[in-house]
Parts: C-alpha cells; structure tokens; sequence
C-alpha cells in the first residue's frame, strides 16, 4: 500500500531539535503523527555521587531559560532532605524571587514567544511574527516598555538571587543572603511597574486577540481542543500557587479527581517510555496509561497555566481573581480544554505574580536578617515541587548519611504535558491533512499547537523571535519525495 | 606561556663513559636515533664526553654548527651538570641552555636488559629533546654579604668560633643564655685522655672574649626573632635583666659578701645543687663576664621588698646594682649565623631502674665532674651524701644512650669520660671501681691507650647492660650497700654487685628548645632532634639555609676536640661567604607574573623561606629572588598559573611529560 | 550588506541564548549590525539551507553547548565549514559545562538509571510499521574544540551581557585577538572580588565546611570561611556574582590562559590551604570536599586531561 | 592482556632525595625493572597535579612521585604540601576509575638506593597484573 510519510524537522527545539513524523495510509489519511525529542542529557544519573547542596546550582543548568523554577525546586527538596523550616524571611524571599522570575518568564513568552501568534497574528507573513512585529504592531514605546520591564526584574533577581540565570541562593533552611532595605524598596518600586505592566498586557490581549472574533475562533476551534486531566499546585483555598502548597487534579469534567501532598507524587503520576523517544510521558496512575487518547479514561493529563486555572477555583490575589473571573466566563467555564487559551492564562498569572510580588515586597519581615536554619536531621530522603511557569516540576532526592546524592528523580514541567503536546500535533495534523492535500496552513497551525504550551522539556526551549521556517517532505515508501512543502523565515511558501 | 621561539638548533651528545654506559646502551643507535629527532642539528657519541677533549667537541659545534641547545645523555647532573654547563658558557652559549641525559646512574648501571636499557635512554633523549628547546637563558643574581656574625651559644664551640672570627677581624655577636659563657666544659674537672684541667683552657679563651675588641659578648640573653636571608639576617636578642649593670660592675663581689643571707642557701645550679649560692651571687669564680646576677626568685627584695639592701650599701658610688633594671631587646643585621647551642644531659630520673633520686648515693656523671673538681663543693673530696667516703664505686655506662626506651644513638663521649672518672675516683679515694658497659667504645687520638692505662689500674670492666640498681641486701655483705644487678655477658652469669655509690654516665640530647630554635633559624632537625647538618659527609656544618652554621653538640653529641675542629669549620665557612662578598642567587628561582597576578595570596603562606611576599600597594605577591630556594611548590600550587620558575617552567615539563611519552 | 552570523546550540540549557536576550535595549543593535542567518532557537532554518550556503559566507557561528550525540556533532562541522569564525560560546562549547557531568558515567549507564521500566529509545524502531530514526546517543561528552577548530572562546555559564558585549566589540572590531584567546580577562577572580582584602596572607585551614553547614558572613574571604570557593583558580569576567550573592565560586569561567587542567590547579591549590602534616588529619580535612570530580571539574571534565571517568 | 606486558610509569623525583637515591642505586649498582623514566624536579612540592593527569592522559601506565621523609624535606615542607594535594587527588583519579595501584607517593632519602629498586619493582609488577590502560582521554566522537 502506498505508506506515505510526512517528516517535519526541526519544529522549535525540546532538548534537541523537536521532530514530528506524520504517516499517511493509502488514502493519504493521516494515520499516525509522531512527536519526537531526540535528546538526553542524563542528570537523573550524573546527579549521584554529587552533594545534595550542590543540586540547586547543578540542576538549574536543565534549564537556562527556568533555572529558577528548578533552583527553587531542588532547594525545596533540600529542605525537605534536611528536614529543615526556613526562617519566614528566607521563606519569603525566596517567594519573591520566584513571583519576580514568574513575570519575568511569563511576559518573555508573550511577548517574544508565544505572543507574536496572535499580537501580530497567525496569517501575518512570518518574518513579522516576532518580537519586533510585535513592537510594530503596539509601537516602539511599548516594545522598550517591554523590554525595559524585563531588564529591571532580572537585575531584581540578580541583586536578591546572585545570577538571573542559574542563580545561587537557594540553601537547605534558608537563602544565602537577607535582604537590606535598600533591596525591598527597590522590589516594591518595580513591583508596582510590574502590576501595571501586567495588566497592560492584559488589554493588550484583550484589544488584539478577544476583540477580534477570528482569534476566539480559533482558540475555541476543535482542532486545539483535548478533554484531558488538568494538575496544579493550590494553597488551602484551592487558590493557584507557584511555590507551595497541595496538587490538585481536576478531572475532564472539572471535578476534584485528586488532591495529594507533593511528596505523594509517585502514587500518582506514572512515566511512560516510547523506544521512539527520549521524552518520557507522564500519566496518572490510577488511570492508567491508555496510549495517546484524550477523555476520562485516559491517564493523560495537562498542566501549565491552563491546567493551574482549571485546577484550581481561584486566584489569591484581587486583580488577577478578576481576570480569572472573566477568563472563565468568556471560555465556558471551568475547566478550559482549548490549548490556545494557555496565552490568556499566562497573562492573568503574570499579572498574579506581579500582586504577590507586591505584597511580598510591602512584608516588613522581608527583610529580617534570620534567613538560615542550619540542618541537624541525618539526610535520607527529600521531594521538592513547585509550578513552574510551563507547568508542575518535581526534584527527588534519596542520599546516603552524608548527604550524597544516591538517586535523583526529576519530572520537568513539560514532560506532563507530553502526551498531550503529542496528541495536539497529531491531531492538528489529521484536521488539516486529507487526500494527501499538504495545505500550507499546515505548518503554522502545527507549530501554535505545541507553542501554545511554550514547551520547555527541561531546557527544551522556545522559538525567540518567532519567524519560524518548516519543511514537510512528502515521500513514497522508498523515501523518495513526492512533494516538498517550505516556508522560508520571509515567511514566503514554496511547493518544490 | 614561553615559546620555542626562532629556530632551534641541538646537539645531541652521548657518553660511552667507557664501557659505563656504552657496555648496556647501545650507544650507536641511540646517537642515530637522537639525530631523527625535531631541531637536531648534530649527535654524536663519545668516549668520555666529561674529558677536555669531549666538551672541546661540544665547544666547537656550537661554534661551527651555530648551536644553540645541547643535550648530553652521561652520568647524573648531580656529577657533572657544572662541568658541561662550563662547556656550554666556553662556546660563549647560555649554560642553562644545557639538559642532561642520566643514562648511566638511571639507566645503563641499574639494568642488565640491553634493548630495553636503550629504548629508556631514547625515551629520555626524546624528553630531554623537546624540553631543552624551551629552555631560556639565564643569569644569576649577586648578593652582598654583611661580613658581621652572629654566634649563638657561649659554649667552647661558640667561643672557638667567635675567636676565629674575630682574630680574621670580623664583627662577632656572642650571644649566651646563661650569665656567663664556658658551658658544660667549664663543669669539666679534667679532659680525656690527657687529663688536662678543663678550667686551665677554657679560662683564657673565656677572657680574650670578654676582651676582644671584635667580640659583643651578650650573655643572660636569647635570640627572640630571625629575618632575611644569607649575608642578610636581622636578628632581636632580648636581654634579661641581671639587675647589675655590667659597664658599672667592677667585679669586686662586695655585694655578695654583704648579702643579707649570711649563709647561701639556693641550690647552686653550676655545682648540679650538690652546692648552695645566695640570691645574688656568681655561677663560679671564673665566669665571664664577672658580674654578679640577682635571682628575683629569692631575693627577699623581690619577693617582699623588705630587705635592707645590704648589697647596693656594699657597691657604694658605683651604683652597678639596680633593682629597676628592665629586660631589653637589642636588634643586629648579620651576614651570618653560627649556631653552637650545645646538648642537654640525660635527666637520669628516666631510667628509675638505677635508682637516681631515690637513693642518695647515685649520682650522675656530672655531678661526680663537680664533686672530684678541686673548686667544687667539696674541695675535691669525694664524699658521699651521706658523708662516708666510697670504698667501692660502680659506673653505668650508656644511661639514656643506645637504648629503645629512651636515645636509640650513641653518645660518643660516655665511654671515655666514665674512664676518666673511674681514674679519678680511684686517684681521690683508693676506691675499687667497676665499669659496667655494653661495648667499649674507644676510637680516637689516645683513647684506647687511656683504655689500657685503666685496666692496668686494675679498674674492673663487667660487660652487660645493668638490669637495676637496689639497696634490697640478700645477703649480709650487701647490707648498707647499693647492689647493681648485671648481666656479665662475659663471664655468662647474673651477677650483684654491692657498691657505696653509682655513677651513672648519662648521655648527650638535644636541647629542650632545639625544636623552636630550629623554626627560629629555619633550618632542619634529623629525627632524634639534633640539627640537621647539609650532608653528613660534604656539608657537615652547612645547614640548608644558606649562611646558618652548626657547631658542636647541637648537631649530634661529640667530644671536645671535634666539637672546636667544627666550630673551625664553621667559622672558615662563613669567612669563605665573607670574603667572597656576595652569593649568587638559585637560577631555578620562582618569579610571579605581575600583570596577570590576582592576588589570591595561596602562594604566601607556601614559602617555607619567606620569600613570597604580598605587596600591599599592588595587591600582588611577589617572590624575593635573593631569599628563595627555588623548591617551586609556590608555583604548583599557584590557581592562576601566575608563578613560574626558572629551569622548570610547566611548559618544559609538560615538554619532557609528552616527549617521554610520545614515541616518535 | 550585513556580515552574516549564525547562533547554534548543542548540549545545553538554554541559557546561553538568554544571556543574549539579556543584552536587553543593545539586542536591537545587533540584529542591526548583523544579519542573522541561522538561529534555531529563533529562525528555524533546515539544516539544508545550511548546507546551501557557501563555504565561509558566514562570517561568524556562535555554537553554545557540548557535543552529546551525531546531530550535534553534524551541525558543528557543518557551521565550521560555512564559518570564518567559530565561537565558542559559554563554558559547555568551551570547557564541556555541566553536561560533561556525564562522563562519569556512560550511555548504558544513563539509560538504565533513566528508563527503569526497561523499555529504552532506540535508533532505529519499527512502530508497527512505521520507521523512527533518534540521532546516536554518544559514550561520551566533548566541549566543542575537540571536534572542529575553534577561533575564539566566550566564558561563562551563561555569559554576562558585559562579557558578550564585549566579546562581540572585539569581533566586530579591526584587529582581531590571536586565534584560541578566550575574550575575557586573564586574571583570576579575586581580582575583581569585593572581599579580596580580607584574605589573611597566610591562610591555613583545619577544616572545610560546606555551603549548607555554614552561615556564612558577608563581607570576609568565603575561603577564609572555610568554604571551597574556586575564584582563586577561575577566570575574571563575571564581577563575583556568585560571592557577591554570598556563595562561593564553582568556576563557571574556567581557568586562565596558564593553566591547562583547571581542575588540577584548583584542586592543588585548595589542598595547599590544608593546615596539617598528619595522613590521617589529612584525611578528615578532606572529608568535607566529598565530591572531587563535582567540585573542581564541575564545568570542565571534558576538556580536562582526563576527559571521561574510565569506561566500565 | 600480552604476555609481553611493560608498563610504562612516569616518576617525578625531588633533586636532593629520591633523585639521589636514584643515583645511588645506580652507583651501587642495584638492579631493577628498566620501566620507569624520571622527571627531575627540585621538590616534591613542586609536582603539579596536572604534571600527573597529563602524564595519565598521554598514556602514562603508572605515575610515581618521589620525595624526601616528612620532616626530612630539603626544604622543609615541600613534601608535606605534596602530600596533602596527594590525598586529594586521590580522591580524585579513584572517582575518574584509575586503579588505586597506578598513582604512587614514597618517600625515599638520599640513602635509600635499595628502597628505589623495591618500590619501583614492587609498582611494575603490580601495574603488569592490571594490565595496560586505555588513555581515558582518547574519545570515540571526532
């Protein structure tokens, strides 16, 4: 039979350049999509034999673009390791530094990432859609606001954290440094840019992307739409939060399906291995892994800022609870199956953190001097989780008596949303391919689909300005071409 | 980092050493192979590359073949490096532009493996090849010398040496911790073998110290502080207080006829406590300087200041006593330094077998050296503690000598000086006298004669090491008498010897301060604790600090004529130093890269010679050339690679590291 | 015409091309200074329109990361041969970086610790019927030098927005530095740490402690303090980050122009600050460096002399 | 592993003791394995450990330090600084998979000519039994 493939590579790269397969049957019907991450880099292995105190710094170096999010996540594991309490300065500093690397992280997507799909739009020839489109499209002013406000919250995490990228701070029982005065003025001042910054973005979204009804269409649209299991980190009002607090799971239909302490995880969450892959898939485990299939019965969940939205029944600060109120009521209501909505729950965390960021800098025990509870406890054993911006990340750590690593276990962020990134190609694939038809449509549509998420697997990575040239070969079994399908970074499409 | 800069053009030359080496080392093919090497101009092999006509050879190709590298695959550098070096400077090339080959001492004379013996020397060849060409020229520093001399113990080796010293016209600092010079030779009744009264010469080269006008005699003092380096010491000594001053003292004594004690009633250190002194008071009659010393301990100014002060009414308008005297800290620079600070007596309580301090009538050697002394508490006598004169006497040789439990070394002088006092003894008191001993150990200039004279004295010799010494009697004959329980290992039997007194010949230590004295001076101690001499054969008072000499006992425990022959030496040692005016600095030397130095300070505490200093201006530490030795552990352990050192860059060694390990 | 440059990654983080969007205003300077031809994590050209271009069109690749597996080892001969100029771009493309952690182990050893459920990626793998290709997966990591010819060397993990701004002053300057130079300063850190005074000249230690045992005071030599900072040994450039954010340096910067093994000379020169003669004493000191290979090698062990911990 | 095994131990002797005793051996003409081949250095202290690891990474099979007795060093304490960066690298190789055998330290004066021959013996019969090592450094990538 005539077996046709589709090979798309590099999409924007998960470790390594992302791949996606797409197998035609005879009919030229998409029969299978695959969606591949051909690296590995092993630090579940090369972590053993290392001190535990060193795995803040070693582990943020998965990520350069979320070394926070992995720095806070081992340091937490660090505290639970040494059974240690943090002084609430230290507690609360860290907190900072992770709502200010939060709007930090979240506005780079908007606005250099994932944004440019919508703020510049996604038929917009593709050498504009990226962060100077961007800038273009809502002016230059606000293109240096933009960067502007990022400039002054890295220099925040510098000043607080040491680095901004693979920062230094994180100690079991504390941080390495307190906070002067000096320091917490400077917070609240950029604080309050940042709440206004964030909800500036906020109308920016809503000027450019609900007002126009193509845009809702399209997030609304079913081809970026999968009825899966949602996760995310809540505080005791079931209220979204980033640093601490119980996992929640909602079910497809939006009821409570899980609530577990995070040292509970793997009670909970499965990983499953594909020979074709590098890339593990998380499940939930009482479900099952059921293959690539969405529904109640599949295992497959989802996290990120639209899993957090879905899991969780509110946000703990006042603005960001009203977005969350809208963001609701204008997508149907709790939970949100459309992938594209990410973009829209990433402003109203954004605009979250830029809150808690403020109240945080406005704590007058911020800058107490006690920010170290030194360990006594004999290490065995520790977990640490927090969300990061692209969705619950977990470390684990066994060690010997001295505290040296004997085996660590890490689930990154965008590993949960795997199977369902998977799934989005696949099926924005088989919407958009029939009779062999290769649309140009195509490879935009399949590039919002996993963009959407702003996968980072663990450094995977985004595309920065956002042109983004893809080829599809359409071959005959023998592998030789029947048709190629370009687009070049002017944005132009050209059938070979 | 230092290149291979311009064109590099080495000969190669290899020594048969007669048969030496050309016998194991297939010479030929090493000298072939060396030629196929990179930047071999020339290679040749040699019968004996070390005879004129050999570094003639060498001479003549870095002239005609414009060489300006040469290897030399002989002996070891430690023979003959200066030699080819030599060769190399008469070819008017850079000596340091030389390395050697050891293919003799390393290779050809330790392996009978043919092929295997030439492959290493190719191997070295190859090293020594690719390192030489990054090899630098190099010139050595000069420093002056200050002629002055520090000499520290007042003992007859610190006496012989300051005296030759001075006689030469050098500046001389006597430096002595006791208040008078002489040391244990002026304890000494009589010297062996001939019996010549030790105060008869010791006396005079005493006074033409005092008197000697190239000598500051500094007694009642220590060396507190030492910096700098060969030709260059700075040296504090601090002064204790005498409480007499020494430039208004006449020597008259006056005071101590006065002294409110009528009757002395201190233990009299000099005469070992078997006599007493008043607080103030004289070690012995002929001390150096003649000047009285006020002990605070037991002055009763001192202790309750309510004395009439007899003493400073008896000095009259001399006013030498004052009681106000404050110790004081003088401070010299000196080219050199003379170290003769003596040995310590085994402290014969550490052998409680032999009963010292538990029954009066054993004694120890030196206290007996007092006791036949005709100025001693005595008068000569030899009389017990308890009053009776001894009819039999027992002398136990090696008391903390040749022993496991206590000094594992040989004292050198206990056989000889026991002889002496067994004639002695015999001649004071007719006593019977047994000798109790391991080995007889005679080997000197008269000594085994003196040993004969003894025996024809009928003086007995019993063989074997004394179990114990007791007053427990067996049977009556032992009543009232100190048993020595023996071992004769001649005769093969246990003996008991009963006795009126012990001797025992207690052996020679270390100062109880040589270890801090040896941290002051920066020089070594040999496991025992004696100073470390520079080599046992060829440096035997060089130390490995350059310009610190030994003299004496401090180096290990030797009679009184060797203890003056190497108190010559030291003194001529440093002459030579003086007279030549100036030394030259190691060409291995480290050196600090200025520019590129962060000033980390890991290398300031690495110099065991202080000669890494960190500047503070410049926030850079810097290596002064003069006083480093040029080990390069400063350089090793440098974390920036901001110290190199001459000779052995990291370049040339990771150079020989590949070329040894890099068959081309 | 623009000069043409091409950014690429290998075996890292991520973070490298952050440090470039850290440039901030000046990023919009350089995208008009240069046109960028290649960049994946922003232009996601195919490698063919690589291949395409002629042999030194471009007049500069900046390659961050190792090189971990074939495709990577593929594009960076690829870019040597479209390239002038080959910059090695962060510690990983310089020194092999945290992902050089790896040779501590091997691919038999990283598989069975991450694929426990037995089931593990293959190159090859028939998915009923379907054929999926993964690139090889390699024993070994190696920074960037040891597998095409490098020009010129950014340090850092990541880069500072100073050090790059500079790096790139010197590129695209008249005179170029001589090929190897690593555009950074060749001091080591002290030099620019604020608590380089506070080192005691003769510092000896009785005992290491490590970061967590210890609060450890702001101002004074974190050394002094006991804690194995790396500074004394690591390459200037960064200002003291890490010591101004109160802990010690790990050596992101690796070594001076004068040092070959900076793990070596680190390790040499921490060992020398050991205060005692005694083995045993010895040995307790060191207790507290539990981990050698992780600490003075932490960005450097493919480079190093040793390269790899010996395959099993 | 061959029958015809030789190691090949790089050593890296201080000048005024283990050099000596080297020479000493010679002089005395004691026998001993032809294997080793000798670096002169003034001081033990002076041994940088990336003289050792080099001398591994260049195919070295055993690397052997020399330097006088502690308390014996010609100056002072070099041996002891040694030692210390000694026990440290230890700790190192032995993570990097070198065999403890490989990486030697002995103290041997000037006056030990006979002790030359044994540790030297003694480390090529012991490096014989592990066999030759495969230079770590050498990659299978490029």
């Amino acid at each position: 039979m005539d077996n046709r493939r589709i090979t798309i590579e590099p999409i924007t790269r998960l470790e390594g350049h992302g791949k996606i397969e797409i197998f035609l049957d005879g009919q030229g019907v998409v029969e299978r999509a695959y969606f591949q991450v051909p690296e590995l880099r092993g630090f579940e292995k090369f972590a053993q034999g290392r001190p535990a105190e060193d795995m803040p710094q070693i582990t943020s170096r998965i990520c350069g673009v979320c070394p926070t999010a992995h720095h806070m996540a081992s340091t937490k594991a660090l505290d639970a390791l040494y059974q240690v309490t943090p002084p609430p300065a230290a507690r609360k500093i860290r907190e900072l530094i992770y709502s200010t690397f939060f709007v930090e992280d979240h506005a780079l997507h908007f606005y250099f990432l994932g944004g440019p799909d919508f703020v510049v739009g996604p038929q917009a020839p593709a050498a504009e859609r990226n962060v100077l489109g961007v800038i273009a499209k809502v002016g230059i002013e606000t293109g240096q606001k933009v960067i502007a406000m990022r400039r002054r919250l890295r220099e925040l995490m510098v000043l607080a954290g040491g680095k901004a990228a693979h920062p230094v701070f994180g100690l079991p029982g504390g941080v390495a440094k307190p906070l002067t005065a000096e320091d917490a003025a400077r917070f609240r001042e950029v604080a309050s840019e940042a709440v206004e910054f964030a909800q500036f973005t906020l109308g920016i979204f809503e000027k450019v992307v609900l007002q126009n009804s193509d845009y809702v269409d399209l997030i609304l649209s079913d081809a970026y739409t999968h009825r899966t299991y949602y996760m995310g980190m809540v505080d005791e009002k079931n209220q979204v939060n980033f640093y601490n607090g119980m996992l929640r799971v909602v079910a497809p239909d939006g009821k409570e399906w899980a609530k577990f302490k995070p040292d509970q995880y793997l009670d909970y969450i499965g990983e499953h291995t594909e020979p074709w892959t590098y890339m593990k898939f998380c499940y939930l485990k009482g479900i099952g892994w059921k293959g690539f299939s969405e529904g109640a019965d599949s295992g497959v969940y989802c996290v990120a800022p639209l899993a957090r939205l879905n899991a969780a029944e509110g946000m703990a600060t006042p603005q960001a609870h009203e977005a969350y109120l809208k963001y609701h009521a204008t997508l149907g209501g709790r939970p949100v199956h459309h992938t594209l909505a990410n973009h829209w729950a990433r402003v109203v965390e954004m605009l979250y953190a830029a809150e808690r960021m403020q109240e945080l800098a406005n704590d007058p025990e911020l800058i107490d001097p006690d920010v170290r509870t030194l360990p006594t406890a004999v290490p065995r054993e520790g977990v640490g989780v927090v969300e990061a911006p692209r969705g619950t990340l977990f470390h684990h750590y066994k060690t010997d008596e001295r505290g040296i690593i004997t085996s660590a276990n890490l689930i990154v962020a965008t590993q949960n949303n795997a199977a369902r990134i998977a799934m989005g190609v696949e099926k924005a694939a088989k919407k958009l391919i029939t009779g062999g038809q290769v649309p140009e449509g195509l490879l935009n549509m399949v590039e919002m689909a996993f963009r959407a998420y702003d996968p980072c697997l663990g450094c995977a990575t985004h595309a920065l300005p956002g042109s983004m040239p893809l080829m599809v070969q359409v071959r005959d079994p023998r592998g030789a071409p029947l048709a190629v399908l370009r687009r070049d970074s002017d944005g132009s499409i050209h059938r070979e | 980092m230092l290149k291979a800069n311009g064109d590099i053009r080495i000969g190669v030359y290899v020594c048969h050493c007669g048969t030496n080496i050309a016998a194991v080392v297939d010479v030929k093919a090493l000298a072939a192979y060396s030629a196929t090497l990179p930047n071999v101009v020339v290679s040749r092999e040699y019968k004996y590359l070390c005879s004129d006509p050999g570094q003639d050879m060498i001479k003549q190709d870095i002239l005609d073949l414009k060489l300006n590298r040469v290897v030399v695959a002989s002996c070891s550098p430690h023979l003959h490096e200066q030699t080819f070096r030599n060769a190399l400077a008469s070819g008017d090339l850079n000596p340091f532009f030389l390395q050697m080959v050891n293919i003799r001492e390393q290779d050809s004379w330790v392996t009978t493996d043919k092929p295997a013996a030439t492959q290493k020397a190719q191997d070295l060849v190859r090293a020594a090849a690719r390192r030489v060409a990054f090899n630098e020229s190099l010139e050595r520093g000069r420093i002056p010398i200050n002629p002055a001399v520090m000499v520290v113990g007042g003992g007859i080796a610190g006496i012989h040496a300051a005296l030759t010293l001075a006689n030469a016209g050098k500046k001389v600092y006597l430096v002595e911790r006791e208040p008078t010079i002489g040391g244990h030779m002026a304890q000494f009744d009589k010297t062996f073998p001939t019996l010549d009264c030790a105060a008869c010469i010791l006396t005079p080269k005493m006074s033409s110290v005092k008197n000697h006008k190239n000598i500051t005699l500094w007694t009642y003092s220590e060396v507190t502080r030492v910096d700098g380096y060969v030709g260059n010491y700075k040296v504090k000594v601090k002064r204790l207080p005498r409480y007499v001053q020494e430039d208004l003292c006449s020597g008259c004594l006056e005071c101590l006829k006065s002294c409110v004690f009528k009757e002395a009633k201190v233990p009299d250190e000099f005469n070992m406590g078997l006599a007493k002194r008043k607080p103030i008071y004289i070690p012995f009659p002929q001390a150096v300087p003649l000047v009285p010393v006020i002990d605070p301990e037991t002055c009763i100014q001192f202790k309750s200041g309510k004395c009439k002060k007899t003493c400073i009414e008896a000095c009259g308008d001399r006013h030498a006593i004052n009681l106000q005297m404050l110790e004081t800290t003088e401070e010299v620079e000196v080219g050199n330094i003379i170290l003769a600070t003596g040995f310590k007596a085994f402290d014969a309580k550490r052998t409680p077998d032999y009963g010292y301090g538990l029954y009066p009538n054993v004694y120890t050697a030196l206290e007996v050296e007092r006791l036949v002394n005709a100025s001693g508490p005595t008068g000569g006598e030899v009389v017990l503690r308890d009053g009776r004169t001894p009819q039999t006497v027992g002398i136990v040789h090696c008391v903390g000598s040749r022993d496991e439990n206590t000094n594992r070394w040989c004292s050198r002088v206990c056989c000889m000086y026991s002889l002496k006092l067994a004639h002695l003894i015999k001649e004071h008191t007719g006593a019977e006298v047994f000798n109790f001993y391991i080995d007889m150990r005679t080997p000197g200039k008269g000594f085994e004669e003196f040993y004969q004279k003894l025996l024809n004295e009928r003086v007995h010799f019993v063989r074997g090491r004394v179990a114990e010494v007791t007053d427990w009697a067996m049977d009556p004959s032992e009543e009232n008498k100190l048993v020595i329980r023996v071992e004769d290992t001649l005769a093969g039997l246990v003996r008991r010897i009963p006795v009126d007194m012990v001797v025992l010949s207690t052996g020679l230590e270390p100062q109880a301060d040589a270890e801090q004295v040896r941290r002051m001076f920066n020089i070594t101690c040999a496991s025992g604790g004696f100073f470390l001499e520079r080599h046992p054969k060829l440096a035997p008072v060089s130390t490995f600090t350059d310009g610190v000499f030994l003299a004496g006992c401090c180096q290990g425990p030797k009679d009184i004529p060797d203890t003056v022959a190497q108190a010559g030496a030291a003194a001529a040692e440093a002459l030579a130093l003086i007279d030549a005016g100036f030394v030259l600095t190691e060409p291995n030397a480290a050196y600090v890269l200025e520019e590129v130095c962060s000033g980390c300070k890991t290398c300031v505490p690495m110099c065991p010679f202080s000669a890494v200093e960190f500047l503070l201006e410049e926030k850079k530490a810097r290596v002064n050339p003069a006083m480093c030795k040029g080990c390069g552990t400063c350089v090793a352990a440098c974390p920036s690679g901001s110290i190199h050192q001459h000779l052995f860059e990291d370049q040339q060694i990771f150079e020989e590291i590949e070329g040894i390990l890099t068959n081309a | 015409m623009k000069p043409k440059v091409a950014f690429y990654w290998c075996a890292s983080c991520g973070g490298c091309e952050e440090a470039v969007v850290d440039l901030d205003e000046k990023i919009l300077d350089v995208a008009n200074a240069v046109d960028i031809v290649f960049w994946p994590v922003a232009l996601d050209f195919k490698e063919h329109n690589v291949e395409a271009m002629p042999d030194g069109s471009i007049l500069a690749s900046f390659i961050n990361g190792a090189i971990r597996n074939s495709d990577q080892l593929k594009m960076a001969k690829l870019l040597r041969a479209k390239s002038q100029v080959v910059v090695a771009f962060g510690v990983c493309a310089q020194l092999g970086g945290i992902p050089g952690l790896a040779n501590l182990s091997d691919a038999k050893g990283i598989y069975a610790e991450v694929y426990k459920d037995g089931v593990a990626p293959e190159r090859l793998h028939q998915d009923n019927g379907h054929s999926l290709s993964l690139p090889e997966f390699y024993d070994t990591v190696v920074e960037l030098g040891r597998v095409i010819d490098v020009d010129y060397y950014v340090p850092g993990c990541p880069p500072t927005p100073k050090i790059i701004g500079a790096a790139l002053g010197v590129l695209l300057g008249s005179d170029l530095p001589p090929k190897g130079t690593v555009l950074a300063p060749d001091q080591a850190l002290c030099e620019e740490c604020p608590r380089k005074d506070t080192r005691p000249e003769k510092l000896l230690l009785k005992e290491f402690k490590r970061v967590h045992q210890v609060v450890a005071d702001q101002q004074t030599c974190l050394l002094a303090q006991g804690l194995a900072c790396l500074g004394p040994g690591t390459r200037a450039g960064c200002e003291a980050m890490c010591p101004r954010g109160n802990m010690p340096c790990t050596g992101c910067f690796g070594p001076t122009s004068r040092v070959r093994d900076y793990g070596a000379k680190a390790l040499s020169a921490l060992a020398s600050v050991i205060d005692s003669d005694d083995e045993a004493e010895i040995a307790r000191i060191l207790d507290a460096l539990p981990d050698p290979a992780g600490l003075f090698y932490r960005y450097s062990l493919p480079s190093s002399f040793l390269g790899r911990r010996r395959m099993e | 592993m061959p029958e015809t095994f030789e190691p090949k131990i790089v050593a890296f002797f201080c000048n005024w003791c283990t050099y000596l005793a080297a020479d000493l051996a010679g002089t005395s003409r004691i026998k001993y394995a032809p294997n080793t081949r000798v670096v002169r250095v003034m001081c033990s202290g002076r041994v940088d450990p990336q003289f050792i690891l080099d001398a591994f990474a260049k195919g070295a099979d055993g690397v052997l330090i020399g330097g006088c007795h502690p308390g014996d060093c010609h100056y002072q304490e070099g041996n002891y600084k040694m030692l210390r960066r000694f026990a440290l690298l230890k700790r190192f190789v032995k993570q990097m998979g070198i065999e403890d055998e490989r990486l030697r330290l002995e103290w041997i004066s000037a006056a030990e000519g006979e002790r030359v021959k044994t540790v030297i013996n003694d480390m090529v019969d012991k490096l014989r039994a592990l066999g030759p090592r495969v230079p770590v450094s050498q990659k299978e990538v490029a």
